[in-house]
């Protein structure tokens, strides 16, 4: 599963995206969100959100694979 | 007119985009690149957006105002890219019959543009670099 | 910039008299003829001023706007005369490090104007006319 | 002394000034409320504001000749 990242996750990790195994431990955008800050000790405690399809996701909602997903850091348009 | 763009942003048209007969009031509202934060002078900033999913939060935003009855028009453009100091970031206009909703309206579309729209902004300084992160 | 005029108001001058290198946030303001009222369809407004008074009254809120050090720049523009529907009335425009001073002075403004500035409007339809009396 | 008239007020009227005689019994802009309220029965009831040398005039400011007086009917600028 592709995963992508912007701004400040972007340039800690050194790429726009990383790619993940999904497989059981990876059902839901709560369990991306572990599995991601355990594989990138640079996103270990960096705050951020989950974007499943373009759409902030909830810990509880499902991921399958084929989404789209995105990590977001606080956002700062304007 | 719901836009990311990286080309300049014409206010007037903006605000054009949403004339309407019925409407007796117009409120703007245009974020600008500030020569200095926090006392520090500003050379450029970098805006970077998630286009696709930032021009969907942009029309779900844009349909909660349509969905009030009370507004008009509305309208909203962001420039991603390089801005320059005194460059236009973003515009919000809004048309309404009278002031009260379109003042409303207007305030409330670019609180949730800062709060929920997947874009970002860098500034540049002479001497370094760095994502903001505050909402001010 | 604060003007009591016959000419066509240019929202994009308003705007630009007040743009400030510190300012990060504008607001504009824009009051403009509607096609009707109360379900009358309005043939044309005509619009007659104290002059002198309404411009001192004028230069007075600008001082009070101006005396929050919160605010960087402020303009306002009110038209007089024989306006036809889908014209601008009156524009106000200010420039603040930030949003929310920007759209309180502006919206303070534009409610200082049609609470106290010698400015009379009157309805023109196809059957007869009436000067406005209510604060809408 | 010579009192500007704007709006309805001068429709109401015929004209845009009326002139009133200054004297013991005006001293005051409440005075003169007074005074043409009795004197012009179009504006007897009408609502205003007097001003006084381009400024809202209280009941008790004072008024003397050679002063700017006008009636300012509710405002509707906008």
């Amino acid at each position: 599963m592709r995963i992508l990242l912007f701004a400040g996750l972007a340039e800690a990790v050194g790429q726009s995206q990383v790619d993940l195994v999904q497989g059981a431990s990876t059902q839901t955008a709560g369990d991306l969100e572990v599995r991601i800050r355990e594989g990138y000790p640079d996103l270990a405690k960096s705050p951020f959100r989950i974007a499943v399809n373009r759409v902030y996701a909830e810990a509880n909602d499902p991921v399958v694979d084929g989404d789209e997903v995105a990590l977001i850091p606080p956002v700062s348009g304007g | 007119m719901i836009d990311i763009q990286t080309e300049p942003i014409d206010p007037e048209e903006v605000l054009s985009s949403v004339v309407n007969p019925l409407g007796g009031a117009e409120v703007l509202f245009l974020g600008r690149v500030r020569s200095e934060t926090d006392g520090r002078e500003v050379v450029h900033l970098d805006y970077e957006a998630y286009g696709d999913m930032a021009q969907s939060e942009l029309e779900d935003l844009v349909q909660q105002v349509r969905g009030a009855n009370d507004v008009l028009g509305i309208a909203v453009s962001h420039r991603i890219g390089r801005l320059k100091v005194g460059e236009i970031a973003v515009a919000v206009a809004v048309s309404a019959e009278h002031r009260p909703e379109a003042f409303r309206a207007c305030r409330w579309m670019i609180d949730k543009v800062k709060e929920r729209v997947p874009i970002w902004k860098k500034e540049c300084f002479e001497d370094g670099s760095k994502w903001v992160v505050e909402h001010p």
